[in-house]
């Protein structure tokens, strides 16, 4: 076993925690948290890629994903906003007037 | 003679007219345009006769123009003249025209005057084409032409849902036969690769020896169109109901000419018949049973135009069995007597009907032999010609020879004389019957308004003729006189008899004469003695063959299609467009709009997606160690 | 970074420019006109800028971007749609209250998110210009922020979206902890130097298709479509189904090029039975749509399967098929909401079927315009949908993929119906007597500038299709 | 060059048409009537200039015309005209011209857009039968269908949309089966010859594997005998010929399923003659159950004009009998049955239209007993009722008698088959008369009989079909003129 694999396996692992939470909570704020999880797995993914062959662009590509997370979180944020004075609710399963 | 396109473009002009300018001239002008047309026709026709026969030439062709050719297969437009045809010819136009005059009469106070004539020339038109045509195509042509007009004519009063019924079982009982006869059609372009007749005729002998299946195939489909058209077992039961139409069209076209149409195609492709023996012998007993048949239910009926429809039937029977013995002359030669005398019949039995106020039951009748002494007469010499009273009428020369040659000729045998003397028997029985309801016992009813002059001077006329018309053609013992049957040799081979003398002949005529004089004096007897109920009504409805028909083709038929009004197939789409629906409702319920539920589906994608990988790889044994490294 | 690199980069730069320049214009006065003018004035000379680029060399800018024949022509593409939709939009959003300006600041940094994914050839440029794209559309989807319907659709993009990409990194984290390279071309030639691609790297394409086949709305990855084109301003939707599907399209042809990923028949299957689930679910889905956007987004989620055929056709054919489908497909969508959007007004859009019954006595002219863009969409011939139909199945015939065209066959039948449906609802004689709407002259431009386009192109392509193939040829 | 004036003419005049509506509204009527007839006269005229050499061997083209469209594909806007396509494009203008004449009182609204229509699908017809190049061919074939689709949808009876839906899935879904087969040679042919091209004359003589040819053969077949229409795929008939005007019936029985059995003639057996042999049998079967299944249907029907669409599926049994009997006889039967069905059952649906304009009803049942009230129609419907039944001395006689004659030497059992199609056809085509004109009348009727505009209308359909019957010459040597191209095949 070297460090490459079990670095990737624990991305790998972070990654479906996110995936199980976003598929079992209902309140979108925490939805929104899980995306956060998992991205920021994607992101360890790529430092421990990176690690492996030395070279920066892992870590440039962790910034920008940090930074993309960020940026998304504040949208999603101020949309959630919205819903909550339109629904009066969080729960996801409520936000679904279009169907069919 | 190179005009004898004359003949049937004469009554197809008088048609047309009649049909453009159908509303706008008087009846006078109808009559004037419907008789003149036949008139002129016979007339050409006459003159045409007369040259041919000074000629003494054979025949006659007068291409018009080509009708149909691609390659090899070519059928003109051919008219011929020859023995055959100029004898039915002249039949058609003269007996037509007179029946025409009659009609001026007849249908004087009819509204639809016109269409009436209108329909007769077509019909003339057509019969004429048919007997003139050179090829069997141009003679099918004519041949359904008066199946139409045989249809328009039997429906003339449309008004009454029956005659209408009546119209198209003739028209779909001949189309059977017809369509047997298109076949043989098929046969002859396939290997004689011609519809020419005389080619036809001439291949036929070269192409197959006597018997050969092809042949006999095609001999029984002719005979399968004859017998639609000459209402001949088993096609013969529209022909009693053709009796719907007006009284001239009975005696025009159900007696005198459309009827014998059948005799006529097997006279014309007699080679055929020749070389298929067992076709020929089926002709003869068609024919013999037949005339048995009819003649039994001609006994029993009540109304007088459907004992002549059945009497028509027998005696046709007659003609057959004439054919099918190969007595060729001797069927054509009954076949212009029949014409002539049935005819009378028909339309005295019309002025009888008109003076009647159309009145048909004869039981009605009777005792008319004193307010109508005129068609008395002439009623009396038709019967008489169609009893077969010896020596003066004609109807007894030409049935005689039958009788004689259906025993005697080649192809004769004891069954068939003896179903013809049979005939004979019975014909006169009804006939006497006839005779006697109608116009002997007392008054039953008074006459409305007797016969005119137009009506009785055509019947007057067909009175001789159905009397002199026999003398052309006298048997052996009554100095054997042969004008018809030299006439005709060109076209039809001689009679050949092996067997039979002229003592045997005697003893036929006199048991012939002798059984019809019982007849007679049995008719008389019986006229009152009650009939076996139950067979009675079987003859009456000509033997059940209708009920027969209706149960095996007509219930079914329209029984299949009432239930599959609705078109069968169509249920196979309909039911694949509910699926697709069905399908689409599934679908549906999938976009739920919660989002969990679509995160679920990608990451059923996702799943789906790498275990399906992982499987290939490690299934296809890739080396996945380069991780470690 | 040289001159000519600039150069060469200069169309996306006058557009991200001119959306710096837009925000400072808003903070200064607002100013729906000049907004409008200012946004169109920028896309025409990011047009230009275009022209003169130089056509035929490749032009590589290491390590991320690459500016070949390929990427031009479908920056083109990107900008003469967003061109077109702001057209459409000016109207549609001066109807309504909100402030209007913003939009044209997101639609702008959207096309320039576009721009970035059809010139990158690298993970990183790959997923910036994604993002910028992605996180510009959350806003434009819920920017009618008094519908609820948009802020809903709005929440569901943005978590999808957000859950895509995490998979899309994911994959290329794999791909690149594997081969050590983030350029496509690096990671084809790494690829080329194996007798056969690691299981890793595999499954990193396989969530990477996870990823793009988000963004194309693809089965399993469509559901969020329906919804999106439902809630979001009809502009946007239009958006939505042109350039973000696009430059995706786009993008996965040159990274599969680049991977040649032809050799990998596993890939190959998954997209094909992507392909075929696509093609039924679209067609079936839109059956009995009662609501018109739905139902534009389930043809879209279809036609996407049309073009994965030809894009599995493979060879040049197919590459061309795939373009062509897309232009088609481009004109015909931005017609088909630009229709919707002209006919909308301030309450409510005109999605459902109610509002075009007997439109062809209303409004003929509007009417006419999307006949012809359903029967674009139907593959019905004078259309440039026909000639794009017509090239998919070449395409396929070529390849022989007789299952997949047996099943599109079924499907173009199936699509038929809910197209004709929709014009026979058209043509539906008027209850009540005609009422004419004033329409907008921009919007009516735009789209009879479309349909003439879209007959151009059904009858005379060969234009066209010789651009496309020196295109490809230059591509080599 | 003419030619290409065949198939402009209706299109440009279709535009003219529309945009005369804002002119006055009856001119798109003149309009359309004019340029039908302009286009019989040219068509006849070129007709007469060919006339001459009748028995001529070697090349059938008459005239051929050609311009590059899409090189890229080796597609080109080639158009040919032989003997067949003479015929058909002369037919065409025939019933077009009548067709615009029919609906002058019938189409009351729209009046422009109608004539649009009725121009356009015209145009798409001529130019079916015009085409050289398989593209084009399936690109005018698909331009039919949107303007019948219209007459239908828009100008139908009661159930006009559900009728004008089945006719467009049904001819499409075929469509698209022929648009793979085309596409399939087209690579076929590059890979046996390296070039691409949709050229006829080219794709004509392709050496493919047999499994190929079979293959691509059915696609072509079924495209057609869906438009023919062929016994199973028949169902959309009946209801498109029900809820169409009656233009649209006329066009649809008389030009629009023509183009079927001209595609069988053109394409399917010259360009797959294997096949075609492998197949005939069956072919000739599904035509025999035609003929009988639709003449039973057709009995069964109470409405008028489902009546006569029934006789259409019967009629058009005939034509697959013919064409796949391989002999001279049955083609020029074939060719025949197309022209004089196309007479004869456009003029029923005529008769059709006007009793609907009289009686308000298709319904036979409410008919009945309208010969005096209305003679003249008596009389041509009984014409042309007895055509439909076959009858000696009209059109229809000469061609079920040459195609059965012919097919009887490829098929005598299925040819015995057709032949009692002839009694079923006698069974329902009596009944017409019987149900419409015949018998008591319920109600007295006071109607006007057939007015000068439909004598104008009937009166030559009726010379037509006469002369058809007795002197059909000119036709059988025009179409021998397509004779290579079509029954090339037949010595197999």
């Amino acid at each position: 076993m070297n460090t490459t694999m079990e670095g990737l396996v624990l991305a790998g692992i972070l990654f479906t925690l996110g995936l199980i939470s976003m598929l079992i909570r209902r309140n979108i704020i925490f939805m929104l948290v899980s995306v956060e999880i998992m991205l920021n797995a994607a992101g360890l993914a790529f430092i421990v890629a990176a690690a492996r062959w030395g070279q920066p662009e892992g870590q440039v590509m962790f910034m920008f994903i940090l930074a993309m997370a960020a940026a998304e979180v504040s949208v999603g944020l101020a949309l959630i906003l919205q819903i909550y004075h339109q629904l009066k609710t969080l729960d996801s399963d409520e936000a679904s007037k279009m169907r069919g | 003679m190179q005009w004898i396109y004359l003949i049937p473009a004469l009554p197809f002009l008088g048609a047309l007219l009649l049909v453009l300018t159908s509303r706008r001239i008087s009846k006078r002008g109808v009559a004037l345009i419907g008789c003149g047309s036949v008139g002129l026709a016979a007339l050409v026709t006459i003159i045409a006769g007369l040259q041919f026969m000074q000629e003494g030439s054979t025949g006659y062709t007068q291409h018009l123009w080509d009708w149909v050719s691609i390659g090899t297969f070519r059928i003109g437009m051919d008219l011929r003249l020859d023995a055959l045809s100029l004898a039915f010819t002249f039949v058609i136009t003269f007996v037509g025209f007179l029946i025409h005059v009659y009609s001026t009469g007849y249908m004087t106070d009819d509204p639809d005057f016109a269409r009436f004539f209108a329909c007769m020339n077509l019909f003339v038109g057509a019969m004429l084409l048919l007997v003139l045509g050179d090829n069997l195509l141009l003679l099918y042509f004519g041949w359904e032409g008066v199946g139409l007009c045989s249809y328009l004519l039997i429906g003339f009063w449309y008004k009454d849902p029956a005659n209408g019924a009546a119209a198209r079982k003739a028209f779909i009982v001949t189309r059977v036969g017809d369509t047997a006869m298109a076949i043989a059609l098929f046969l002859l372009v396939q290997h004689t690769g011609s519809l020419q007749l005389s080619t036809i005729l001439a291949r036929a002998q070269e192409l197959w020896s006597v018997g050969d299946p092809t042949v006999v195939l095609i001999a029984f489909l002719l005979l399968g169109g004859a017998v639609g058209k000459s209402a001949q077992l088993p096609l013969q039961t529209w022909l009693p109901d053709a009796m719907a139409g007006p009284t001239p069209v009975s005696a025009l076209i159900h007696a005198a000419t459309m009827v014998t149409a059948g005799v006529y195609l097997i006279a014309r492709t007699n080679v055929l018949f020749i070389i298929s023996p067992s076709a020929q012998a089926a002709v003869a007993i068609i024919g013999a049973i037949t005339l048995l048949l009819a003649g039994c239910s001609a006994f029993v009926q009540t109304d007088i135009k459907r004992v002549l429809a059945y009497s028509t039937i027998s005696q046709i029977g007659y003609m057959f069995l004439a054919l099918g013995v190969g007595a060729w002359s001797a069927a054509i030669f009954h076949f212009i007597t029949h014409a002539f005398f049935k005819a009378l019949l028909f339309l005295g039995a019309g002025a009888v009907i008109v003076a009647l106020h159309h009145e048909q039951d004869m039981f009605k009748m009777g005792g008319l032999r004193k307010s109508l002494p005129g068609v008395f007469i002439i009623f009396l010499v038709g019967s008489a010609s169609l009893a077969a009273l010896p020596f003066v009428t004609s109807g007894f020369y030409s049935k005689d020879q039958i009788v004689w040659l259906a025993g005697a000729a080649v192809g004769g045998s004891a069954f068939y004389s003896l179903a013809a003397i049979l005939g004979a028997f019975i014909t006169a029985a009804y006939t006497a019957r006839m005779v006697f309801l109608v116009f002997f016992g007392h008054e039953k009813t008074y006459v409305h308004h007797p016969p005119g002059p137009v009506m009785m001077v055509p019947l007057y006329i067909l009175a001789v003729l159905s009397t002199l018309a026999g003398f052309v053609e006298l048997p052996h013992t009554l100095g054997h006189l042969t004008l018809l049957s030299d006439f005709l040799s060109p076209v039809l081979p001689a009679v050949v008899t092996d067997h039979g003398s002229v003592a045997l002949e005697w003893g036929m005529q006199g048991l012939t004469v002798a059984l019809c004089a019982f007849a007679i004096w049995l008719a008389w007897r019986l006229l009152a003695a009650p009939f076996p109920a139950g067979l009675k009504e079987v003859l009456k409805n000509g033997w059940g063959f209708d009920d027969a028909y209706n149960v095996l083709f007509v219930r079914p038929f329209v029984q299949l299609a009432k239930i599959n009004r609705k078109d069968i197939v169509d249920k196979l789409y309909t039911g694949l467009a509910m699926i697709t629906q069905r399908f689409h409702r599934m679908m549906s319920a999938t976009q739920s709009g919660i989002l969990r539920w679509y995160v679920m589906g990608i990451v059923m994608g996702a799943v789906i997606i790498l275990s399906v990988i992982i499987w290939r790889q490690y299934a296809g044994h890739v080396d996945i160690k380069m991780i470690q490294r | 970074m040289s001159a000519s690199d600039l150069l060469s980069l200069l169309p996306l730069l006058i557009i991200s420019g001119s959306a710096v320049i837009a925000i400072l214009l808003v903070a200064i006065r607002r100013n729906h006109r000049v907004m409008h003018a200012f946004t169109v004035f920028a896309f025409i000379c990011a047009l230009v800028a275009l022209y003169f680029q130089p056509y035929a060399v490749p032009y590589v800018i290491a390590p991320l971007f690459v500016v070949d024949a390929f990427a031009l022509f479908n920056t083109g593409l990107i900008l003469l749609a967003g061109l077109s939709v702001l057209f459409l939009s000016y109207s549609y959003f001066e109807q309504r209250e909100e402030r209007k300006e913003e939009y044209y600041i997101l639609l702008l940094l959207a096309t320039v998110g576009g721009m970035v994914l059809v010139i990158s050839q690298h993970f990183i440029s790959l997923f910036l210009g994604l993002e910028t794209m992605s996180i510009s559309l959350y806003g434009l989807i819920a920017y009618l922020r008094a519908r609820e319907r948009s802020d809903e659709a709005g929440i569901k993009y943005l978590l999808l979206a957000a859950l895509s990409s995490a998979f899309l990194l994911f994959g290329m984290a794999l791909v690149y902890a594997e081969s050590g390279r983030m350029d496509f071309t690096g990671i084809g030639i790494y690829l080329k130097t194996l007798h056969a691609a690691p299981v890793a790297v595999v499954a990193g394409f396989g969530l990477m298709v996870i990823g793009v086949g988000f963004k194309l709305g693809i089965v399993p990855f469509h559901m969020w479509a329906p919804d999106i084109y439902e809630g979001a301003p009809l502009p946007v939707a239009a958006y939505i189904a042109t350039v973000s599907k696009g430059s995706m399209l786009v993008l996965l042809m040159r990274f599969y090029r680049d991977i040649n990923g032809y050799e990998y028949t596993i890939l190959w299957w998954v997209f094909a039975i992507i392909a075929m689930a696509s093609m039924f679910a679209g067609n079936w889905l839109a059956l009995l749509q009662q609501n018109v956007k739905r139902l534009l987004a389930y043809s879209s989620i279809a036609h996407m399967g049309y073009i994965l055929i030809a894009f599995l056709a493979g060879q040049e054919a197919g590459q061309e098929a795939v373009i062509f489908y897309l232009v088609a497909y481009v004109i015909t969508s931005i017609g088909a909401f630009g229709v919707l959007a002209l006919m909308s007004d301030e309450k409510n859009d005109a999605e459902n079927l109610e509002d075009f019954s007997g439109l062809f006595w209303r409004q003929p002219w509007l009417a006419a315009i999307f006949t012809g863009m359903l029967l674009s969409l139907a593959g019905i011939p004078l259309t440039a949908g026909f000639i794009g139909k017509f090239y998919v199945v070449a395409a396929g015939v070529d390849a022989e993929l007789w299952l997949l065209l047996v099943l599109l066959v079924i499907n173009s039948v199936i699509g038929l119906f809910y197209y004709i449906r929709l014009v026979a609802i058209m043509f539906q004689p008027l209850p009540g007597p005609a009422v004419r709407r004033r329409m907008p002259f921009f919007g009516i431009f735009a789209l009879s500038a479309l349909m003439i386009l879209l007959l151009w192109l059904g009858v005379y392509p060969s234009a066209l299709i010789t651009v496309i193939r020196d295109m490809m040829l230059t591509m080599g | 060059m003419i030619l290409l004036a065949f198939i402009l003419l209706p299109i440009l005049g279709a535009f003219v048409a529309w945009l005369s509506s804002a002119v006055h509204r009856s001119a798109p009527r003149w309009v359309a009537l004019l340029v039908m007839l302009a286009g019989l006269v040219l068509s006849a005229g070129l007709w007469w200039q060919v006339q001459d050499d009748v028995y001529f061997v070697g090349d059938h083209w008459l005239r051929t015309f050609e311009l590059p469209w899409m090189p890229r594909f080796g597609i080109s806007f080639s158009l040919a005209l032989d003997g067949l396509s003479l015929l058909m494009v002369v037919l065409t203008f025939f019933l077009g011209a009548l067709s615009v004449m029919v609906s002058w009182n019938e189409i009351k609204e729209r009046v422009g857009f109608f004539h649009f229509n009725i121009l356009f699908v015209l145009g798409g017809i001529v130019g079916v039968f015009l085409t050289m190049d398989l593209f084009l061919f399936y690109f005018f074939w698909e331009v039919m269908l949107i303007p019948m689709y219209f007459l239908i949808g828009i100008w139908g009876h009661a159930n006009r949309t559900y009728a004008a839906f089945k006719f467009f899935l049904f001819t499409q879904a075929g469509g698209l089966l022929m648009l793979l087969s085309i596409l399939g040679l087209y690579f076929i042919h590059h890979s046996l010859t390296g070039t691409f091209t949709f050229s006829y004359f080219e794709l004509l003589h392709t050496q493919m594997p047999l499994e190929a040819n079979r293959w691509l053969m059915l696609g072509f077949l079924i495209a057609f005998i869906v438009k023919l229409p062929a016994f199973p795929f028949h169902t959309w008939l009946p209801d498109a010929h029900t809820e169409a005007p009656t233009a649209g019936s006329v066009i649809l029985a008389g030009l629009l399923l023509k183009t079927g059995a001209y595609g069988i003639l053109r394409f399917v057996i010259p360009l797959f003659p294997e096949a075609s042999h492998y197949f005939a049998p069956a072919i000739m079967l599904l035509g025999a159950i035609g003929i009988l299944y639709g003449g039973k249907l057709a009995y069964a029907q109470t409405d008028f004009k489902r009546l006569v669409a029934y006789t259409s599926v019967s009629h058009m049994g005939f034509v697959l009998v013919g064409a796949f009997a391989f002999n001279a006889l049955a083609y020029q039967g074939v060719v025949m049955q197309m022209i004089t069905h196309g007479i004869s059952t456009g003029a029923l649906f005529m008769i059709a239209g006007s009793l609907y304009e009289r009686l308000h009803t298709r319904e036979l049942d409410r008919m009945g007993g309208l010969w005096p009230a209305l003679p003249k129609m008596g009389v041509v419907t009984m014409i042309f009722v007895m055509a439909s039944l076959g009858l000696p001395g009209l059109g229809n006689f000469i061609a079920e008698f040459l195609i059965l004659a012919g097919s009887w030497q490829a098929a005598p059992w299925i040819t015995v088959a057709a032949t009692i199609g002839l009694v079923v056809a006698t069974i329902y085509s009596l009944r017409i008369m019987q149900k419409v004109f015949f018998g008591s009348s319920q109600r007295e009727y006071t109607l006007p009989d057939l007015s000068l505009r439909e004598m104008l209308m009937m009166v030559p359909l009726i010379i037509a079909i006469i002369w058809l019957g007795v002197y059909p010459q000119p036709v059988i040597n025009v179409a021998s003129r397509a004779m290579p191209s079509v029954a090339i095949h037949s010595s197999k």
